[in-house]
């Protein structure tokens, strides 16, 4: 076991990740001597040298697509996208391109690419600094899209990630990269969790809170509140955005009869809505109020003295359980 | 205006060599009667394919006729080990890869997304998104040269990369950051544009004022314009361009000037848009009829190869005429195959579904 | 009264709004002399001139990015984006600056411009030319997002887009560009039912089917078919899906207590999974049924000699309609 | 690499005068004081800003430090019937337009996303989508071009829009898309592309290996290499590109060559990738100090001058210090305002459910 913050835990993954398998490389705007802006690849170009950690050149849809073309070849590219307001000049690439490349060739090509990206707000920045693009790639066949919260998972998801034969968009949430945690960086990877299972963080009959990435803590914290008033609520980290792990949030929605999601994207056509009809259909008869949403508002992300009003803070989440508990 | 500016040229328009001071032709003669038969060939897939769109059998066809020289002239400079990434329009690039024309008409027929297995031909299928493909290349380009399978000396082994669009295409981002990541990294890449003159109903004056190989410099890459009619200067041009490739020089952009003889695709009404005073005069530039009298005032085409020729356009023809007919509807269940490397519980809800609306139908 | 088809009535809606107002512009790849290639825009550069009817390279990020420059000098430029598989090279300039120069400059700066888009399948032809992306436009806040389903809609509906203060994606159902219907051509667009709100094509108390574009005279079909069986459908036809008429909805399903969306795009994170989680909260207790969803499978669109197994018929329709009842 | 390519360039490092056949000064003593006062201004208030990012009172700064001539030489040559786009570096550009240096910190103090009234001030607020901006300046010139305002021979009427963007930003696909653009429809536009050798921890040559300004020619417009630390030479190179633009003549690409002295943003630490060699270098070619002494060699400046604009810095950097200090926290409410023309039912309702929640916290 080993103290390590989340950005930390995907530097050391990467480098496993690299130390593994000699076809995996690193692309991306200033990864190389910088480290990145946010130092996830720290010290990689200096031990795994220049054609491996490569600098591109100012071109999103340029880096996508020419890991695309590297993966054609055999490698296995882990592109870095600087912030999540910068992934939409290679929208095309990844959608049109990355995702279909499997069905399209009917099996014949496909593309281990990994796009890892910070995402999500709460760093005080500026526009296009705090974004949560999820629901764009949630929504499109042929990608995975996952995201870690703490530690142990970045460490081990961002290798599966990159084992993984399907492509996978990664998200990491940048305002808990100083996150700190335990990480059993000696284990394997066959025994961690999967990353396309949700996981289950505190038991509880009242409520189910779904959250993933940056609003697992703000979930956890409004699950202690909440335990403080005898209230329990079930908090359950998603992981996997897509596919969604029905059977982890059915079972506990079938308990508890209540669920709220939480996440900082815009209400309309977030993650929310999906997971709601999802469970409208699979928990119908189950479900003792509708399953609601506590999440960034319906507006462009706002200036950031605005954020924290926007994003979802324990005690709206609370009053979402209040209002699910009044039903 | 681009027709105007200086090409480079080894045959002309009236089948007789050209001299020019940086290229030669290195082909002999059995080589040049091949390229005549491909092109003959070429176009007969091209009018055949093009007749099925007709009679209903295909959805689609994106005709190369006009453009035969350009693509068999440079498809046949590619080596075994290269690989190559087309549009929708490079049919002769297919033959010269060795694809079987009744296998091209698949994607054409919507019974599948790619008509052939893309590693077995190193050529990448039909690519419909404009430019993007440009940028695959480059990237396959970059992971040659990180394997080390370029300026090894070894014949055999060094790998270029070659990345086919049109004139239109060069408006595209994805064109011109594939450029910059090409000249950045040095990557083993030629990009081979041919200036059909047309962007469905948008002449190339639209997209740029200057001939569109000029685009090269800028980018630190040199680029070539090269008679897109002349088999022959399409064939030494593209060559040289790969050796600088396979030898780690760089890339190269060439722009080959030939004209869309026909329509768009078979949706398109040209007539709409242009005028027939150009098709006519295009007409008398046929890239075939140029090797052909070539070929004929030196006495390696005559009245029996033509006749052989001849015969195999025919049975090649029929071959394609029954071929497409017989190609298997898809199974409506293999929609849901390849999404993803593993079943996914989605779709696997969604493959039963369908077995539930198959199974009934079958029933009633 | 005037019989028109889909794509003759948007032609004339065009032609009247650039009548009406001389900083009206089209622009768009092959708009010009060929007509664009559904012949949308036929006739107008002749009447309107090259300044006017904007034939441009062949670069749609170049198209939107300048649509928006030619919007700051006071135009209204009318985009055309040939298919709707062409559109994500200009995602970023859609969703990031079109989507959101109002709000990023409290109100200084809009961009009154028009994105018109033929969509979603059953043309039969290859792949990149049957999509529905529709989703990736209504989850981005700033976008409305309006799609016609018969002439007279076609007709007002483009007309009411392009006099929108606010950017509007206008979806075209290309497979029915040739479905004729009456349109008063001599009316006012200010008696026009408008843009933003759902329509009640046919009242009915057992359930609700909610469609738009393409599904709509799909849905039709199904509710006449059902009818014959005794079961009455409300068919409504959304028209718009950003913001969404949720009144319309609501008081549909509040009458029927149940509900299936209609849409050949794929399921998950599709427009039917929002409206689905809008009625669940809206209809909690008058729901007898979960909203069920009849779409596109969440598979990439597959090659066209199988799209009508893709694209929802009356029978699956049918299929949802008696699940629905079973509940 | 870059600069040792040729430059246009009117005022060496040591000062004095340099021939060009080109160009010319065309600036009388009076108005290159003023561009002196500009670049001392502009210095000081982007000293002043980097350091209320120090204290805590910006969420970030770019800073401008060793751009001065670059930008007051360009952003000085605009009229006031011209528009300008600019990035988020162009504090230069901003204050020639006239914006007050306090109302340019909004947006970097988080609470605004947009510091001043474009239209007022004929200038897009900063764009931090990289390249994104070119496009918006080429749309907007052709919209001069087609509400008759360019090439009326009007002096005052005629105008030109200048975009703003680094060397990093030429590999964008927009940037690049916006060249065919304004060559296409010969928009009167002037592409300045400042570069300061880094994009971040990128060198130029990573983006490319020939002189930026090359990129030109293949587009279709010239390009024109300029010493961007020459604030005399900037400014004939782009009062004639603006000219060229506004008379109908088509767009044109400038690059000035310079040097990034600081940081990319306050949160960026340039020591883990580039040497202080190159700082201590460019640091001898300070784009203010050698007007200063051409200046004072022609006694056109000196101490009484000095110290005025030294005290007009002064109370400059103090008015920033207060102004800062007192711009309003953005209500929460201001949140849902403005995402559409008029009102729209979700958006109210999310409104309702925070005006609850701030009466609920106004009540504890
Ligand atoms: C990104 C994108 N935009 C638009 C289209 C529609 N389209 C198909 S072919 C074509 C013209 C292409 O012209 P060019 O590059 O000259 O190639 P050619 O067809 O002449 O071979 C267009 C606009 C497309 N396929 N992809
Ligand atoms: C589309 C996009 N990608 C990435 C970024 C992140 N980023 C901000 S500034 C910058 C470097 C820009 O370099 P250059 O164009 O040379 O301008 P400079 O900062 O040197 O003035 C990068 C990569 C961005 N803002 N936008
Ligand atoms: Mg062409
Ligand atoms: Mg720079």
């Amino acid at each position: 076991m080993e103290e390590l913050t989340i950005i930390g835990a995907i530097n050391k993954g990467l480098r496993r990740a690299m130390d593994a398998d000699p076809k995996v490389l690193l692309m991306g705007e200033d990864i190389g001597k910088l480290g990145g802006v946010f130092r996830a690849t720290e010290g990689l170009q200096k031990d795994f040298g220049e054609n491996r950690v490569i600098d591109t050149p100012l071109a999103e849809s340029g880096i996508v697509g020419t890991a695309i073309g590297l993966a054609l070849y055999g490698y296995r590219p882990v592109v870095e996208i600087q912030f999540d307001g910068f992934v939409y000049p290679a929208f095309d690439q990844i959608v049109v391109q990355v995702a279909r490349m499997r069905y399209r060739t009917a099996g014949v090509l496909h593309l281990p690419i990994t796009i890892r990206m910070p995402y999500g707000g709460g760093i005080g920045s500026v526009e296009h600094h705090g974004e949560s693009p999820e629901a764009y790639f949630a929504s499109t066949p042929g990608l995975r899209v996952i995201t870690c919260a703490d530690p142990s998972d970045a460490y081990w998801m961002i290798q599966q990630a990159i084992a993984s034969d399907d492509p996978v968009i990664f998200l990491e949430p940048k305002r808990r990269y100083w996150q700190k945690g335990q990480v059993d960086t000696n284990g394997d990877m066959s025994t961690a969790v999967p990353m396309n299972g949700a996981k289950v963080l505190v038991e509880g009959a009242d409520c189910t809170l779904i959250c993933y990435g940056p609003t697992v803590a703000t979930a956890l914290q409004a699950a202690s509140m909440a335990a403080e008033e005898g209230v329990h609520l079930e908090v359950i980290n998603l992981r996997s955005l897509s596919p969604l792990d029905l059977a982890t949030l059915n079972t506990s929605v079938m308990k508890t009869g209540r669920a709220i999601v939480v996440h900082e994207a815009s209400s309309s056509g977030g993650i929310g809505g999906e997971v709601g009809q999802c469970l409208m259909q699979s928990c119908f008869y189950h479900l003792k109020a509708p399953v609601l949403r506590v999440t960034g508002y319906d507006t462009p992300y706002p200036p950031s003295r605005n954020e924290n009003r926007y994003l979802p803070d324990a005690d709206r989440i609370l009053d979402a359980v209040e209002k699910s508990m009044s039903y | 205006m681009n027709q105007l500016e200086p090409l480079i040229q080894l045959l002309d328009n009236d089948g007789s060599i050209v001299e020019n001071s940086q290229y030669k032709s290195s082909l002999d003669d059995a080589t040049l009667l091949g390229f005549y038969r491909d092109m003959v060939l070429v176009r007969q897939l091209d009018m055949q394919a093009t007749a099925l769109q007709r009679q209903g059998e295909l959805s689609l066809w994106a005709p190369c006729l006009g453009q035969e020289a350009a693509q068999i002239g440079s498809g046949r400079a590619l080596k075994a080990q290269d690989f190559a990434f087309a549009t929708y329009r490079e049919h002769g690039i297919a033959w010269c890869r060795g694809v079987d024309p009744v296998q091209m008409l698949r994607f054409w027929r919507g019974t599948v997304h790619q008509s052939w297995d893309a590693n077995k031909h190193r050529l990448y299928g039909y690519q419909i998104i404009i430019g993007a493909h440009a940028l695959h290349a480059t990237g396959y380009a970059m992971g040659a040269q990180y394997a080390g399978n370029v300026a090894t000396g070894q014949a055999d082994k060094d790998q270029a990369v070659i990345a086919y669009f049109g004139d239109g295409a060069m408006s595209e981002g994805d064109i011109n950051e594939a450029f910059i990541f090409a000249a950045a990294y040095q990557a083993p890449v030629v990009f081979f544009c041919q200036n059909n003159q047309w962007a469905i109903s948008e002449p190339t004056k639209r997209q740029s004022r200057v001939p569109l190989s000029h685009r090269a410099d800028g980018f630190g890459m040199p680029g070539v314009r090269v008679d897109g009619n002349d088999v022959i200067a399409c064939h030494e041009v593209t060559m040289a361009a790969l050796e600088r490739a396979r030898s780690g020089q760089g890339p190269t952009l060439i722009e080959a000037v030939t004209y869309r003889m026909g329509a768009h695709t078979t949706s398109d009404d040209p007539t709409k848009y242009r005028n027939s005073a150009d098709d006519e005069l295009w007409r008398t530039r046929d890239p075939i009829e140029r090797l052909r009298v070539y070929l004929t005032g030196k006495g390696v085409l005559n009245e029996t190869i033509s006749a052989e020729i001849a015969g195999e356009a025919t049975s090649l023809a029929e071959r394609m005429r029954e071929g497409c007919r017989q190609f298997p509807t898809p199974e409506p269940l293999a929609m849901f195959d390849h999404v993803y490397a593993g079943p996914d519980a989605r779709i696997e809800a969604q493959r039963a579904e369908m077995q539930a609306i198959l199974a009934q139908e079958g029933a009633n």
